[in-house]
């Protein structure tokens, strides 16, 4: 293919994506996760769970990862499945806070009386998928956005729509999603 | 069924993809293929006109399915001659590149070939729509063949070109959908048949969507006022390309006819004086406009323009009368200029190729292998002018004749004369600065020194290495070989052309064949 | 009583239409504009999802998914553009 | 048959000497001869029966008879003559030409053309069909225009042949037309026919304009009165080439022709009025201006003009003897003016100039030549004992008594004054060039000439004695079957020999003689005179006149075409809406009374949203990005527009091919100006919004009227929904449409795709490589850049969303045949996904990861369509003929797996599936390599800026070709 | 407000899930874009439909979700799994759609970088600053 | 509801006719999209319109119970084909852009006679 680089040949051993001698099982099931993802949305998509469609799930199941693990080197490890659920269920309740506290704030308070306020979160995670995750929560839950991260990656800079203590804000992130990520992420 | 009908059409679009997996990185190997496949589709031209020639009209119902809810190709004389034709240009095209020019860009097998898919579909679909994708088709390939090589000048006119003729695809649609609205139909026989019935209380709808069509094949056509991308864009593309392109705008011409001939006759009103209201008054602005062009061109490649809208003006003049007899000799003539015409514009690129700095423009510049060139544009000069003994003036001759059923034909008779006659200064010219005032070579002169004293010619004095002539000669031979086939075995193809016109004249046959297949009819 | 919920979705789904669009007219800035047309986005998944429901046909859903899918990309990419100017690099 | 090969022999034989150059130069010229003897020993076999047997041989060959153009020749006295004029001068001439041409000059050309002329001029005189005799008129024209500009490096020459050709050329497209008409009232293209048909071409009304259209070929092609310019112009040709054309051939097929017409068109009136004055008064002008050149050619060609004047004015005369005159002018002025030409050509090349000024006393010096000029210039005066004075005699004899308006005097006072400078002029060659002391200054060293030159010119002269001393034996009776031939009757009772008695003409001779020796001795003294008068040079005013035309032209088609697109689309825009609202206005229409749909509240916002947008994009237009949001907003709301008319395929399609356009439209402006500059000038704006208005409220008046009316004609839409499921196999109607009853739509429409993708690459390849490599990485971008290229919450996103969507894609692949979806959509969710990818990890990462070859996909695509296709052809059934069925797997450990749907569609799916990726991969990649190039920027060889994990810097590589 | 005719439906349990979710997802929506034309600047409205929209959309489609399976008639019951797909779609990528416009918006519009709290390892913010 | 469409199609037009008549590559090309938009629902209204009517068969519904499938097929086709084309012309605008310096679409004939002496 013309459109490719040409250091191709010099691809391995630079980055780090090292293709390194990979078990035959990690070779044909790169991502098992994701497979059981995918052979729930394509059952949910088709709206059924006739045998029919249950092999054909199966198959993409298999074939996709295969075709898209080049595309996720490294996959991290999870751990704490319970940790997950409860990260899951406290995800959800500050969204439902948040949005809550956000009307408000739209609503009734005054914009121009709105403290806004740049934090700087410092991160224990180095999973880049761990950091994504934590970045995605502090997204979608009360009043703050992720808006950058360090060029290392171990800092995130939030913006907070309204916000009286800075420093508490900060400890809030790390204590109520960046610890229980760190489980699930080891 | 006869799977003839679809060859033309299927080789192409087999060869082009194939070219751009296996041959898009070996010249050589393209070169071979896709000069064996338009080998390939002169022997189906040849077949098709062999065939067509018994006055059956055939068809080709593509995935089985009947007219007018699927698509049919159509094989009568018309299409026949017209996939020849192309055939046989193709082939000139595909000589005179593998000199060279096919290695300027990429793909340039393969998107000639979707080219000549494109024209060959759109001259056999018996569908309006299907009609639409083939000019998509041939458009979008000449779109990447246009701008083949690069160059400022050629972007500027390729991106007119591109702009021009998207607004072309979009008229194209409007009247295909105010086609269907009214009739309900895209199959250009079943449409023939319903344009008759539509009530009083759809006519001026049916009216625009026709018109929209007829614009539509205007533009493609050139035809003056549509014609402002062609100047440019046939001047300003790769010449092999431009002779190519040739075609393209017969294809404008051929739909036209088909379409005026077959169904919109039908529908009374103004359109039954349509031709002689609209058309041919502007076939005889092209003619002028491009004569007047030709005159006041400052290079080669316009002038070759200039002299090919002109020559779609005169065959316009001839297809607008819509008489057996004119169309048959507008339909002689088009085989003439379209060959003529990329003749010509092979010869000009052969003279821009040996002046680098000097273009085609007319600045005098000796340059060599001159008094071989000189040769090669006088001859193709006297062809595209249609002076004799070239078919052109055959084709001139017989337009002139059968204009005289008209009222207008003294009027048209001086346009066609006079604007020949400019042509002809225009040409003489041109080529008497680039090919003789340019020749220097500093000898005395032994003769003439009572008038001026000036300097021998010939054998001139340049070092440059003479350019390989042979492919670029055998391609411009081929055109003259077939132009002079034309000339010396006229009777023959006018009888066929004539037999094509009658055939074009009696859409009831096209119908017949079209709505109802022998299989269902009984026959 | 449902049909009353759904028409009260739709006002608020054409009113905060109308909003976005005239957000985008205003602006200020090239960054509001990208936010309002990634809302008016949402927002249309809002509609198609009430057109279902009134015409209690899923067929539309697909059309939904593939907005939301997407409008993840046209904004990416109008931010990258802001970002880079080079939207693939 | 052998007619024709007269014709053919030179025609066919041209090539010969173009060939046989590389043997020689004598070689060369004796192959011309011997082709041109063998025409002419053909030509004399036939003279027995023209001259004995009184038949006019004939040949026909059917050639396009539909408009009378056939191969027909035929032998009369007329064609006759002419045609052993042609081949017996033009024998000489090649032979003369050998000796004359020097070692420079292409001979093999020379010859070539020479011959191929003599052919057209063969033909001219043979042809019995008046097209077939055009033809040959014609490339006269042409072969004459290479022979006068044969040296091309002379200003003079080139300028002569452009002249000669645009004249003679012109004319000949006139006559062309008269003689198309002249051949539609006789109602046959054969001369033979025609010329019986006399009465009805005469009371024709299209008479006049036949004479005229044939007079203005005949006129411009002899030089006649006021188209006499080019021919003095044209001795700028080689001398052979002035000899040969302006004696014997060219000019005379203009002459030729009024002859050969004669019989259907000359009368007392029109034509004697037009063809005899203007005989008349050319003869006289050419008299009078030939006096005063210096130049023996010009002086040769003046008196060539008088005397073709001459023998116009006598064809003009309408009478039988007139005729006659004529036609033994013409015989008499060929043999002297031949030897006249060649006589200049061989002073020219002995004493190296042709100016009278120069020369003198030749005599002493070139006996040889002095003679035969000698007796050539007393011929060209009228002097007896030599022919011209026999033919003068008759022409002043006819002159003396034909009047002109009633008016006895004019004709024979005029004719004598014509006498009187023609003498003097043939005076004034012989003893200025001849007479005289010996000069010391010419140019070369003068004496007689090698034999070559000489004897050819020699044997005319001896002509010109012969029949001067014997006419009766030497010219009468084939004056009088020529003559015969001509007014195609009896011939006159005419006797030729020098004393008739002393008649009026004898007297005006005698005036003439003694007239031109004063006026000879007076010319010095005249001559000042005349350099004084004011006279048009023909140069100048054709030169003018061309230049003018050319600015002209120029002025016209520049100003139509002058580059700008925007009056281009303006034109046609305008066009289009003009012819269509014609139409529409000259046909009848109702109002349609199809119920209407409700209009909803969503729908006003929807439409509120769609307009505001649009109207947002026409005024910010020119902020390129914000126009860009605002576009994609219509877009967004297309779609929905879509969805609410059951457009659900369409819905899907616009949304995914929304997001890559939008996607493509950004990787341009990332090279282009982010803001257009104000262009047009306000009224420019104006008028366009005119037109955009105008359009805008025809194509919405267009859609109501359509949506508004019901079908008046079943429509084939119940055909596909009924046969979908049956016949397609599929139950969304739309897609079975797609990929079964139209599928050959498809497969066009995935070619267009597939070679839009190659085009693409192919451009943008260009700017990749080559020369504009440079200037694409000289540039800069024209904004400030962050720092991060491939942020890291994005990259995680990704990662997941990929396969997720290449998922979704697949589902709605397929779903496709049933409900909404197919390969296109399905095609277009999986670029989208990839190009997040792209967007993601950026170009070189990513460009390694994918495992397929673009080209391939778009290739593979459509072969794999065309195979679907091909598949039913090996089947025996039309090209795209679908297939589709059930199949039950068998039963696995007791599980059902029911029907499977297996269709061939799903495979030609499967080819626009693969010939979209490749084809939007392909651009996209491709163009977003260029902004690589273009910031110099490294390629990327690891998927995120940073990876937190092990803090590694990104792995970059310079991008190199 | 002129809408479609549509049968009445009886309420019940799952019927009044779907109208509560209407209602509050309804709400959100309006909430979310009335903040974005309301709020002063553009990162304070950028919270508003970043967050809202989660829920409004959230709140329709479990509306709709609950709606197709329990509350229609049956032959167009369902359990609508594109629903749950576009939701996890949405939640997946609304933050990584904020984070690129702050991002912009720090790039374009934030008058310098020193306004902002930096990285105590003196990395600086990738928007910035590069590690190369 | 056809007015709203059918004056949607009109403005559609109008602007798609205003942009192609400016004088720069990009303002061209979004002229066309506009066009494109026009077009295609130009055709859908050259089927009548149908709400709530898709073209997906299913048992016990009358064929006048769908939709006009004829004009969304053509309409496909349309959009696809309009894609190419848009793609190939902005990329032609690009390389235009880097050839002549300048996205302007107007041919000068002083420019153009430079350039035919630079070939
Ligand atoms: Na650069
Ligand atoms: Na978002």
């Amino acid at each position: 293919m013309t459109s490719k680089p040409e250091h191709h040949e010099h691809g391995h051993g630079h980055g780090q994506t090292p293709r390194v001698e990979r078990s035959l099982l990690r070779k044909w099931f790169p991502h098992p996760i994701l497979s059981l993802v995918l052979i729930g949305q394509w059952l949910g998509l088709n709206n059924s769970l006739a045998p029919g469609h249950i092999v054909v799930a199966v198959l993409l199941a298999g074939f996709i990862p295969i075709y898209t693990a080049n595309f996720w080197p490294n996959r991290p490890k999870l751990r704490a499945p319970i940790t997950f659920l409860v990260f899951a269920v406290v995800f959800l309740w500050d969204i439902v806070v948040a949005n809550l506290q956000v009307a408000y704030l739209v609503l009734f308070h005054s914009p121009a009386k709105l403290k806004s306020q740049w934090l700087c979160v410092p991160l224990d995670l180095c999973q880049p998928e761990a950091v994504a995750m934590l970045a995605g929560t502090v997204s979608l839950t009360p009043g703050t956005i992720s808006s950058d991260l360090s060029a290392d990656g171990r800092y995130l800079l939030v913006h907070c729509l309204h916000v009286d203590d800075p420093a508490a804000e900060v400890q809030k992130i790390k204590d109520r999603y960046e610890r229980r990520l760190k489980a699930i992420f080891p | 069924m006869n799977h003839l009908l679809i060859l033309p059409i299927l080789l192409p679009a087999i060869v082009a993809p194939l070219l751009a997996i296996v041959a898009r990185n070996d010249i050589v190997l393209a070169r071979v293929f896709s000069f064996a496949a338009t080998l390939g589709l002169v022997a189906i031209g040849c077949l098709m006109v062999w065939t067509a020639s018994d006055g059956q009209i055939r068809i080709y119902e593509l995935g089985a399915w009947k007219a007018p809810y699927g698509i049919v190709l159509v094989l009568d004389r018309l299409s026949a001659i017209m996939v020849l034709l192309t055939a046989c240009l193709a082939t000139v095209v595909q000589l005179y590149s593998m000199a060279g020019w096919d290695t300027r860009g990429f793909h340039f097998y393969s998107l000639f070939h979707v080219q000549l898919m494109g024209v060959n579909g759109a001259f056999l679909t018996g569908d309006l729509f299907n009609l639409f994708v083939f000019f998509e088709l041939l458009l979008i390939a000449s779109y990447g063949l246009m701008v083949h090589g690069g160059g400022p000048a050629r972007f500027k006119a390729g991106l007119q070109y591109i702009s021009i003729n998207l607004v072309g695809s979009v008229v194209f649609l409007m009247g295909l959908g105010t086609i269907y609205s009214v009739t309900g139909t895209l199959n250009m026989a079943h449409f023939a048949v319903r344009i008759s019935q539509v009530p009083e209380s759809d006519q001026a709808l049916m009216a625009v969507g026709a018109s929209l069509l007829l614009v539509v094949f205007g533009l493609k056509a050139a035809l003056v006022p549509l014609h402002f991308w062609m100047p440019a864009t046939y001047s300003n593309a790769p010449p092999p390309v431009a002779a190519l392109f040739s075609i393209m705008s017969k294809v404008g011409v051929y739909a036209l006819i088909r379409f005026c001939d077959l169904s919109l006759l039908q529908l009374g009103g103004p359109f039954a004086a349509l031709g002689t209201q609209l058309l041919v008054p502007c076939a005889v602005l092209s003619l002028i406009v491009g004569a007047i062009g030709v005159l006041a061109a400052r290079s080669l490649s316009q002038q070759a323009s200039f002299v090919g809208l002109a020559s779609i003006g005169t065959m316009l003049i001839a297809f607008g009368l819509f008489t057996p007899e004119s169309q048959a000799a507008g339909l002689y003539y088009m085989l003439h200029s379209t060959l003529a015409v990329a003749a010509l514009f092979l010869v000009v690129d052969l003279v821009i190729a040996r002046r680098p700095g000097a273009g085609d423009g007319f600045d005098p510049k000796p340059f060599p292998q001159q008094g071989y060139l000189a040769a090669l544009f006088f001859v193709g000069a006297l062809m595209v002018i249609g002076l004799p003994p070239s078919s052109g003036f055959l084709g001139k001759l017989q337009i002139l004749h059968s204009l005289r059923s008209t009222g207008e034909w003294p009027m048209l008779w001086g346009t066609i004369l006079v604007a020949s006659f400019a042509v002809l200064l225009g040409f003489a010219q041109a080529g008497s600065r680039v090919f003789w005032k340019s020749s220097a070579a500093h000898k005395g002169d032994p003769h003439d020194s009572g008038v001026g004293v000036g300097q021998m010619s010939h054998g001139n004095a340049l070092s440059a290495k003479p350019l390989p002539l042979a492919l670029p000669s055998a391609a411009i031979g081929l055109t003259w070989s077939l132009l002079i086939l034309l000339t010396i075995f006229p009777g023959p193809v006018m009888s066929y052309l004539e037999a094509t016109t009658e055939q074009l004249f009696d859409p009831q046959r096209y119908i017949d064949a079209v709505l109802k297949p022998a299989g269902e009819a009984g026959l | 009583m449902i049909q009353l919920a759904i028409l009260f979705c739709y006002i608020a789904v054409c009113l905060s239409l109308l909003m976005n669009i005239w957000r985008l007219y205003i602006g200020p800035n090239v960054v509001d504009r990208i936010m309002a047309a990634d809302t008016l986005v949402i927002n249309s998944i809002v509609l198609l999802i009430l057109y279902g429901i009134q015409t209690k046909s899923t067929m539309y859903f697909e059309t939904a998914l593939l907005l939301a899918m997407f409008s993840f990309i046209s904004t990416v990419a109008y931010c990258r553009f802001l970002m880079r100017g080079d939207i693939i690099e | 048959m052998n007619i024709a090969l007269i014709v053919l022999l030179p025609l066919l034989g041209s090539i010969l000497p173009a060939l046989m150059i590389r043997s020689g130069r004598n070689a060369c010229m004796a192959s011309a001869a011997v082709v041109n003897f063998l025409a002419l020993a053909l030509l004399l076999t036939h003279s027995p029966a023209v001259f004995f047997f009184k038949t006019t041989p004939k040949i026909s060959w059917p050639w396009l008879d539909s408009i009378g153009l056939n191969i027909e020749f035929w032998v009369d006295g007329l064609g006759l003559m002419f045609a052993t004029m042609i081949l017996g001068i033009g024998l000489l001439i090649l032979i003369y030409a050998r000796s004359y041409l020097s070692a420079a000059d292409p001979m093999g050309n020379f010859y070539c053309y020479l011959l191929i002329f003599q052919a057209a001029m063969v033909g001219i005189v043979l042809s019995d069909n008046v097209i077939l005799l055009m033809m040959f008129w014609e490339l006269t024209s042409l072969s004459s225009f290479l022979l006068i500009g044969f040296w091309s490096h002379l200003p003079a020459g080139r300028q002569g042949a452009r002249m000669a050709l645009a004249v003679t050329g012109g004319g000949g497209l006139a006559l062309l037309a008269g003689v198309l008409l002249l051949a539609n009232v006789a109602d046959t293209y054969r001369i033979s026919e025609i010329l019986t048909r006399r009465d009805l071409i005469q009371n024709s009304e299209w008479f006049p304009t036949i004479l005229v259209l044939i007079l203005l070929g005949c006129f411009t092609k002899s030089a006649q009165f006021p188209f006499h310019f080019w021919l003095p112009r044209a001795m700028a040709a080689p001398t052979p080439v002035s000899a040969y054309l302006h004696s014997a051939t060219m000019v005379k097929a203009g002459i030729f022709l009024l002859a050969r017409l004669w019989p259907v068109l000359h009368n007392d009136g029109m034509w004697f009025y037009c063809v005899a004055s203007i005989g008349l008064v050319t003869m006289l002008i050419g008299a009078i201006i030939a006096l005063f050149q210096d130049d023996l050619k010009g002086l040769l060609a003046y008196s060539t003009i008088s005397h073709l004047g001459l023998i116009t004015m006598l064809l003009g005369f309408a009478t039988p003897v007139a005729v006659a005159a004529a036609v033994f002018h013409i015989i008499n002025h060929a043999t002297f003016k031949a030897a006249l030409f060649m006589n200049a050509g061989i002073v020219d090349h002995e004493a190296g100039t042709r100016d009278l000024k120069r020369l003198g006393g030749l005599m002493w010096l070139m006996p040889v030549t002095a003679i035969i000029a000698l007796i050539a210039t007393f011929s060209m005066a009228g002097l007896p004992p030599f022919n011209g004075y026999l033919s003068k005699e008759m022409m002043l004899e006819e002159a003396s008594h034909t009047k002109w308006m009633g008016s006895k005097q004019i004709i024979p006072t005029l004719v004598t004054i014509a006498a009187v400078f023609s003498v003097a002029y043939s005076f004034r060659y012989f003893f200025g060039v001849f007479a005289g002391r010996v000069r010391h200054d010419y140019p070369h060293h003068p004496h007689d000439s090698p034999a070559g030159l000489w004897w050819p010119p020699t044997l005319l002269i001896i002509l010109v004695i012969a029949i001067g001393l014997r006419p009766d034996i030497m010219a009468e009776s084939l004056v009088k079957i020529v003559t015969a031939s001509v007014i195609q009757d009896a011939a006159p009772d005419i006797h030729l020999k020098l004393w008739h008695g002393w008649t009026p003409a004898v007297t005006m001779s005698g005036i003439a003689v003694g007239g031109g020796l004063i006026l000879w001795l007076l010319a010095s003294w005249l001559r000042t005179i005349w350099d004084k008068l004011p006279r048009p040079d023909a140069k100048v005013i054709f030169d003018a006149v061309v230049h003018g035309l050319t600015r002209g032209c120029q002025l016209i088609s520049d100003s139509l075409h002058n580059g700008s697109q925007q009056r281009y689309l303006f034109l046609i825009i305008a066009s289009v809406i003009a012819f269509a609202g014609w139409n529409f206005a000259s046909y009848p229409w109702a109002h349609g009374d199809r119920p209407l749909q409700p209009i909803t509240t969503p729908l006003v916002v929807g439409w509120i949203l769609v307009v505001g947008s649009t109207l947002l994009v026409v005024i910010n237009y020119r902020n390129r990005l914000y126009a860009l949001i605002a576009l994609g907003v219509v877009g967004l709301f297309s779609s929905l527009g879509f969805v609410y008319v059951s457009g659900i395929d369409l819905a899907l399609t616009q949304i995914s091919v929304e997001v890559v356009t939008i996607i493509l439209m950004l990787l341009t402006l990332f090279f282009l100006p982010k803001y257009s500059q104000p262009e047009s000038m306000s009224w420019v704006r104006w008028r366009d919004a005119g037109l955009a208005i105008v359009a805008g409220l025809g194509m919405g008046g267009m859609s109501w009227l359509m949506m508004t009316r019901p079908w008046s004609m079943e429509s084939i839409q119940s055909y596909f929904l009924a046969n979908a499921k049956s016949g397609g196999g599929g139950t969304n109607v739309v897609n079975v449409i797609l990929v079964d009853f139209r599928g050959f739509d498809t497969f066009g429409e995935i070619t267009v795709l597939g070679c839009a993708g190659l085009a693409i690459f192919a451009i943008l390849e260009g700017l990749a490589r080559g020369k504009l490599r440079q200037r694409l990485q000289d540039w800069e971008p024209d904004v400030a850049r962050t720092a991060d290229r491939h942020p890291i919450l994005m990259v995680v996103v990704t990662r997941v969303m990929l396969p997720m969507a290449i998922l979704v894609g697949m589902f709605i692949f397929f779903r496709g045949h049933n409900l909404p979806g197919g390969g296109f959509i399905a095609a277009l969710v999986v670029s989208v996904a990839l190009i997040m990818q792209y967007m993601a990890s950026g170009f070189g990462w990513t460009a390694n990861q994918v495992r397929f070859k673009y080209h391939g996909l778009i290739g593979g695509g459509v072969l794999i369509a065309a195979a679907t296709g091909i598949g039913a052809m090996v089947a025996d059934r039309p090209f795209l003929t679908s297939w589709h069925d059930h199949w039950h797997p068998p039963k696995f450990w007791e599980i059902d797996f029911g029907d499977i749907e297996v269709a061939s569609a799903m495979a030609f799916d499967l080819g626009v599936f693969l010939t979209v990726i490749g084809a939007v991969m392909l651009a996209l990649a491709q163009y977003s390599k260029l902004g690589i190039i273009a910031v110099d920027a490294e390629v990327n060889a690891s998927p995120m800026d940073c990876d937190p994990l092990n803090n590694q810097p990104p792995v970059n590589r310079n991008h190199k070709h | 407000m002129n809408l479609p005719e549509m049968p009445e439906m009886p309420v019940d349990a799952w019927g009044w899930v779907v109208l509560v979710s209407l209602l509050i997802g309804g709400c959100f929506v309006f909430v979310g874009s009335f903040g974005l034309l309301r709020l002063n600047n553009t990162m304070a409205r950028m919270h508003a439909p970043s967050k809202a929209t989660t829920v409004g959309v959230g709140g329709v489609l479990i509306a709709s979700i609950f709606y197709f399976y329990g509350v229609v008639d049956e032959p167009y019951r369902v359990f609508p799994a594109q629903d749950l797909l576009i939701v996890f779609f949405l939640f997946l990528t609304a933050p990584v759609s904020a984070h690129f416009m702050a991002k912009a918006y720090l790039h374009k519009h934030s008058p310098q970088e020193s306004d902002l709290p930096q990285p105590h390892n003196g990395s600086g913010w990738a928007t910035f600053k590069s590690r190369a | 509801m056809e007015l709203l469409l059918s004056s949607a199609i009109g403005v559609f037009s109008a602007a798609g006719v205003y942009l192609v008549l400016r004088p720069r590559t990009f303002s061209v090309v979004m002229g066309l999209s506009f066009l494109t938009y026009a077009i295609n629902f130009f055709l859908v209204s050259a089927g009548r319109l149908s709400v709530n009517m898709p073209d997906i068969l299913s048992k016990g519904k009358e064929l006048s119970e769908y939709a006009d499938p004829v004009p969304p097929a053509l309409v496909l086709t349309s959009i696809v084909i309009s894609f190419g084309m848009t793609a190939i012309m902005v990329v032609m605008g690009v390389r235009g852009y880097f050839e002549n310096d300048s996205d302007h679409v107007n041919i000068s004939l002083t420019e153009e006679m430079i350039a035919r002496s630079r070939e």
